[in-house]
């Protein structure tokens, strides 16, 4: 039986070890310019990792369709992490040895926080379209597409400010989550003190029955909700006779999508429904309206929504600044390594390279600490009914 | 019998270590490993401290824990801040790691002790709820601290250890925890564990301070617990509480259950296979595919248990067991019931007396009404 | 008061649903001996049946499909998996009992996919009620959860089905040798214990109509603390264990500071009341024998 | 009272208000071999449940060798040096029939070894293991196991699961020995064996054996002093007998 025992056991350490030796330069060998994304294709979050999976590899084909950089093609490999950050490092190597050169980082926060250490170690480029916590962009190789919590914790805070000076308003949120955390902490660091507000949070484990919550929040006429969607949805069925009906919903990018949920029917909540977004999902004309047309085509409504838009801006900006930099004289072969292009693309980005005309914005830049430079649109989801 | 060197008692030493040894060499001389295959050798390393650890409580003590992820969480976030309040001063050096590993093992031991004091009153289903129910309050406390103290719903950032070096640690650290545990299990105290496991009532009428080996499995068992969540937060970048939960608790059970329970050998296969399937399966199975894998989990833990438990499975066990399967190919001793090795021989899981058992037994001897303390169900 | 009166009628709404779920685990628990961890999973079975049969439209087919459906479910749960470990340790039927909770979960998540799905099965609406705005469905919830309790009780009591089953859950050897078919008792007990699953499924989903594959599991969890809080077997205890849970965290809501600890409060209370009075509040006393 | 090795005075318990056992007095002195008797529900396991400390008394106290016993643990009552089997065998059954006895001689001062020391693997540990199996050896050759010490326990036959909880509760060195119905389930052969073995044991390991028993053979063979219990109270008491001719406890097994 020892015996047994053992030798199941060197066997397996064979098998490990035979399964893992490679070469160690991944990108020397590729034909195309690999973009690596991890993000959840499945789970909870799975809408948010489909829409930016087929939106980047939307503009991909776009871009290998138009030639892609002077002949050579894009590559884009997704590998879902089920929003669970421990995903990351076996993610993150196994795009580096498919010869990722550059990235697309990941789409949710959590994981991102492992994403942005790994890259940096290996100076891997990446931009990401939706993951915003504020630390995401913390070393120099990685930039934001989307507007970090902080900013949009600032945004809705500057928004109350502005309009409920003196009023009592409501905030809902999830204590157990870095985005939705993040955001109410911001949110309440910049709020005006004649502002009050009356705070009710939930966690992952009684996301159900919001009763608590609604009564808490009862009286309130702006109701600030920085989660996502599938609670938020609960609660606004929960508390739709409850509160008053001129209340107002207000949400930040994790409200993307709401509109769109099965057998949910945002016209039964009798509030008003708005967010804070870079992307206007029922845009009527310019860059928007075109992708959101092209991505209906392809994939259907079901999964449209702004980080697939800013997915595709990712893919754009990268190619962009690419050609800059070719255009500007240096070399880009497409075996190049992941750090080398790293350093092409700091030098475009934080040089003030400009995306123009994009889907999320008409003019994006960004600065040295990784943030993104756009303009916010406040977006009304849905009007109150009368 | 006793002092004379038995090889077989040592393999699993020796195996690690050639593997270990193979794999530094391979590395510090700069050859071809891949990063993953780093990460592979440090998850794994962490399963099978896991797996061994829980295999301490569950197989040799007979009771179940539901929270050992629990006990992992503190050690991840104790070593993992001791870690980060030192890499200033001391650097993300060996000295570093030991504090931490020291400050983060300690204080999930001190848990093991607060946990294993319910252990002595409850037992069974209740005790199961209990640790279950610790795991989640580690969970949720870690997971609302403050962004300063250990990061909240953010989580905690940690210093990586080089990863040339971590796996090397990694792998002296399952060598200590094997050495702890099974030198523990192959002796007297040992032998007092595993009887409180087969009956607790002989135990404690055989003098065994039920109390005291009870507190110390647990406190043991927890520890380990702790190094493993050091080890983790060193190999990660992030410590985010949510990693924690029952899932994963049930994911180091099964290890331990897919293994055989009270078979250390067993748990170091089974957490290695697992995780090694868990990291190659993710990669391939995407999308709602990747569920599967909780179906495979879910699929062993029913079988494996109903296999070696089933009253009416007994003669077929008896026929076409495993051991008597390798016992046939080496031609070794043929009578399945003489047992030689001195870790107990022990694939079911532990006849802990029930308390239906115990209330029935008397009932026919003892019929004047006073033993009738069955729970109504209808209260 | 303005505080105090919402603050009961929304753990009275909260409880309602955990007494329900903890009603079937203490029936099971209490005659078949052990603790069946899918019984949450059954809840989400329930759900997806309901949400499958909404498609067709009817409400009223739905909640008896899933019914069915769970009844079935639960019986065959017990055939396959519990009933080969009659007379094995009270620890492999626990890991057996985690290992079909999860089966049922993955299953679920395969068929029906990770993503929340909504069903909206039928809007009550609501009332006032003290000033305060209560869903109907709550109420519901509360006064069939007083109704299953009474008939439970009553069944237990003066029926002979109820009194085979307090022999089988007092000694099964002695009951098969009274003459009681304690395997059917048994699957019978199952079938109960499935059948209130399938209605705690339908009130929660009436409260929150978002199912996942993971719907049943916290609750389940929070209801079997409820029943133990309750006293075990204890079908009054059940329900006193539901309700009092509610309010605790109806409680803890309302206080922002220790908000985000609600868990780890009513976990904690778990621990406590088993160390101090391990049978709960409405439990019999047990001892052990020798 | 010195060479009174066990005393109950006025001894109870009641479960729930049932009084299970009340006012028992038995006085055991060095030596004897002691019987304990009465029909089924009368309250026997009970007695040793209370002397074993399973119990708490509610009303009296029991003294053993002097010492009274108020509140100890079933661990610390053993150490004083009350060995027991059970009516039900309880053996650890999947250990091997030596460590099953190994487990009997762990608190023995001869074998003393903290665990840090096993941890450690010190030289005390493996000198400890050696003479610890070579004792238990001993013990089992004394019951005729020892060519089965490494079958596990459960695999034993019945007779020889009954030796081998003896040999266990001996290893524990204790003062007095408390056997619950040791012949249960015996033929008249193994029963004829089993008298014999408590009688050796009983000289050579200088014990005093306090028994219940059914077979009122093996009462009337081998118990120099009985108790008849009925209804938890005692019935009659002496020599065997007096007391099994008394009509008193004819009445209580067989009825009016």
């Amino acid at each position: 039986m020892k015996k047994a025992l053992s030798i199941a056991l060197v066997l397996l350490f064979c098998i490990a070890m035979l399964a893992s030796c490679g070469s160690k330069n991944y990108s020397s060998n590729n034909t195309e310019f690999v973009i690596g994304l991890s993000g959840p294709l499945t789970g909870g979050a799975g809408m948010y990792g489909t829409a930016v999976k087929n939106s980047a590899q939307m503009a991909v084909d776009e871009i290998n369709e138009a030639g892609g950089l002077n002949g050579i093609k894009f590559k884009l490999i997704a590998l879902d992490d089920m929003h669970d950050p421990t995903k990351i490092a076996t993610n993150y190597s196994s795009l580096l040895e498919a010869g990722m050169q550059i990235s697309l980082g990941t789409v949710t926060t959590g994981p991102g926080l492992e994403f942005k250490n790994l890259s940096k170690d290996d100076n891997v480029f990446f931009l990401t379209p939706s993951a915003s916590g504020d630390a995401i962009p913390e070393f120099p190789n990685g930039y934001q597409m989307c507007f970090a919590d902080g900013n949009q914790g600032k945004v809705a805070a500057e928004f109350v400010n502005a309009n409920f000076k003196g009023q009592t308003i409501g905030a809902f949120y999830k204590s157990d989550d870095s985005y939705s955390a993040g955001i109410f902490s911001q949110f309440k660091g910049n709020l005006d003190a004649s502002v009050k507000v009356i705070e009710t949070n939930f966690t992952d484990a009684n996301k159900t029955d919001f009763s608590t919550q609604i009564d808490t929040l009862k009286n309130c006429a702006f109701i600030f909700m920085p989660t996502y969607y599938d609670a938020a949805t609960t609660f606004m069925y929960q508390a739709k006779d409850v509160l008053d009906k001129s209340a107002v919903y207000y949400g930040c990018d994790g409200f993307d999508g709401i509109d769109n949920v099965e057998g949910f029917d945002i016209n039964a909540i009798p509030q008003k429904v708005t967010m804070l977004s870079h992307f206007n999902s029922k845009a009527t004309d310019g860059p928007a309206k075109a992708f959101i047309d092209k991505y209906t085509e392809k994939f259907g409504a079901d999964t449209l929504n702004q980080f697939g838009a800013s997915a595709y801006d990712c893919v754009y900006a990268i190619y962009g600044a690419m050609k800059a930099a070719v255009e500007s004289g240096k070399s880009i072969p497409v075996t190049i390594s992941a750090s080398d292009l790293c350093e092409i693309l700091k030098g475009q980005f934080n040089g003030g390279y400009t995306l123009k005309n994009a889907v999320t914005g008409s003019e994006i830049k960004w600065d040295k600490t990784g943030f993104v430079n756009k303009g916010a649109i406040q977006y009304t989801i849905k009007e109150a009914t009368k | 019998m006793i002092g004379k060197f038995k090889i077989k008692h040592y393999i699993n030493y020796i195996v690690i270590s050639i593997v270990a040894v193979i794999f530094s060499v391979i590395s510090l001389s700069g050859g071809q490993i891949d990063n993953s295959t780093l990460f592979l050798l440090e998850k794994m390393t962490i399963s099978i401290i896991l797996a061994v650890s829980l295999s301490l409580v569950v197989g040799f003590l007979g009771e179940l824990s539901l929270g050992h992820a629990g006990f992992m969480c503190v050690g991840a976030y104790i070593g993992g801040k001791v870690a980060s309040l030192l890499e200033e001063s001391l650097g993300n050096g060996i000295l570093t790691f030991i504090i931490s590993l020291t400050a983060g093992a300690g204080i999930a031991a001190l848990c093991g002790i607060i946990i294993g004091i319910p252990a002595l009153r409850l037992r069974g289903d209740y005790l199961a709820i209990v640790t279950l129910a610790f795991g989640e309050i580690v969970r949720s406390i870690f997971q609302n601290t403050s962004a300063e103290s250990f990061g909240g719903a953010i989580g905690l950032s940690t210093p990586r250890f080089d990863k040339k070096y971590l796996f090397i640690i990694a792998f002296v650290l399952v060598l200590a925890t094997l050495a702890v545990l099974q030198n523990l299990i192959r002796s007297k105290h040992g032998r007092a564990i595993t009887s409180i496991r087969d009956n607790e009532i002989a135990a404690h009428a055989t003098g065994i301070n039920v109390t005291k080996y009870k507190l110390l499995a647990f406190t043991l068992s927890a520890m380990f617990a702790g190094v493993a969540g050091v080890l983790y937060s060193f190999s990660n970048y992030t410590v985010q509480s949510a990693k924690f939960g029952y899932n994963y608790s049930i994911e180091i059970l099964v290890m331990v259950v897919l293994g055989g329970m009270g078979n250390i050998n067993g748990s170091i296969i089974a957490a290695a296979l697992i995780t090694f399937l868990n990291t190659k399966l993710a990669t391939i199975l995407t999308g709602d595919l990747a569920v599967l894998q909780n179906l495979f989990y879910a699929l062993i833990l029913v079988f494996i248990v109903i296999y070696n438990n089933a009253p009416k499975l007994k003669g077929f066990r008896d026929k076409y067991n495993l051991a008597s399967f390798f016992k046939n190919i080496f031609k070794h001793k043929t009578d399945p019931s003489i047992v030689t090795d001195d870790a107990a021989k022990w694939d079911v899981v532990p006849t802990k007396i029930t308390m239906d058992e115990i209330l029935s037994v008397d009932i026919t001897t003892n019929d004047n009404g006073q033993s009738d303390e069955g729970g109504k169900s209808d209260g | 008061m303005e505080l105090v009166l919402p603050t009961i009628i929304n753990g009275l709404s909260l409880g309602g649903t955990y007494a329900m779920i903890a009603l079937g685990y203490t029936m099971v628990y209490g005659i078949a001996k052990m603790l069946n961890f899918a019984h949450g999973d059954i809840i989400m079975v329930g759900g997806y049946i309901m949400y499958v049969c909404m498609a067709m439209g009817n409400p009223l087919i739905a909640v008896v499909a899933a019914v069915i459906g769970c009844v079935l479910l639960g019986m065959t749960v017990e055939k396959v998996a519990y009933k080969p470990l009659r007379g094995a340790s009270p620890l492999a039927v626990l890991i057996t009992a985690i290992g079909v909770s999860y089966l049922l979960q993955s299953l679920a998540q395969i068929i029906f996919g990770s993503a929340n799905k909504m069903v909206m099965i039928y809007d009550f609406g609501t009332i006032k009620l003290f000033d305060v705005t209560v869903q109907v469905s709550s109420l519901i919830t509360l006064a069939i959860c007083v109704v299953v309790m009474v008939i439970l009780t009553l069944f237990i009591k003066f029926t002979k089905l109820g009194h085979a089953m307090i022999a089988v859950s007092e000694d099964k050897g002695a009951a098969q040798l009274m003459g009681v078919n304690v395997n059917g008792i048994i699957t019978l007990t199952f079938a109960i214990g499935s059948s209130l699953a399938a209605l705690a499924g339908f009130f929660y989903l009436l409260k929150s109509p978002s199912i996942s594959s993971t719907l049943g599991a916290m609750p389940g969890i929070k209801a079997f603390t409820a029943a133990v809080i309750g006293g075990i077997g204890s079908i009054p205890g059940a329900m006193l264990g539901g309700i009092f849970l509610g309010l605790v965290e109806s409680i803890s809501y309302k206080i922002t500071a220790i908000a985000p600890y609600t868990d780890a409060i009513e976990f904690a209370i778990l621990i406590a009341i088993l160390l101090v009075r391990p049978n709960g509040f409405l439990g019999k006393k047990r001892r052990e024998k020798v | 009272m010195a060479d009174c090795i066990l005393e109950t005075r006025n001894l109870g318990i009641s479960f729930g208000g049932l009084n299970a056992v009340q006012n028992v007095n038995i006085k055991i002195n060095k030596g004897q071999i002691y019987g304990l008797i009465g029909p089924n529900g009368a309250g026997k396991t009970t007695i040793f449940n209370l002397i074993t400390g399973v119990y708490k008394p509610t009303t009296g106290t029991f003294f053993i060798d002097g010492k009274e016993i108020k509140g100890y643990s079933q661990e610390k009552i053993n150490h004083l040096g009350v060995a027991r089997t059970f009516q039900n065998i309880r053996l650890f059954n999947n250990m091997t029939v030596v460590r099953n006895v190994m487990v009997g001689l762990h608190n023995s001062p001869d074998y003393k070894c903290t665990v840090i020391e096993s941890i450690l693997r010190l030289p005390r540990h493996f000198k400890v293991e050696k003479t610890m199996r070579e004792k238990a050896k001993e013990l089992l050759r004394i019951f005729d196991l020892e060519n089965e010490r490494n079958f596990l326990a459960c695999n034993l036959p019945y007779g020889k699961q009954r030796k081998l909880e003896i040999a266990r509760a001996l290893a524990t060195n204790p003062k007095i020995l408390l056997l619950d119905e040791p012949a249960a389930g015996m033929n008249p052969q193994e029963t004829a064996e089993l008298m014999d073995t408590i009688r050796f044991v009983r000289d050579n390991f200088n014990v005093t054996v306090f028994l219940i028993e059914h077979d009122m053979k093996l009462v009337a063979g081998i118990c120099e002093e009985l108790t008849v219990l009925n209804f938890g109270t005692e019935l009659a008491h002496g020599t065997p007998q007096m007391v099994l001719n008394d009509p008193r406890v004819i009445t209580a097994y067989l009825g009016d």
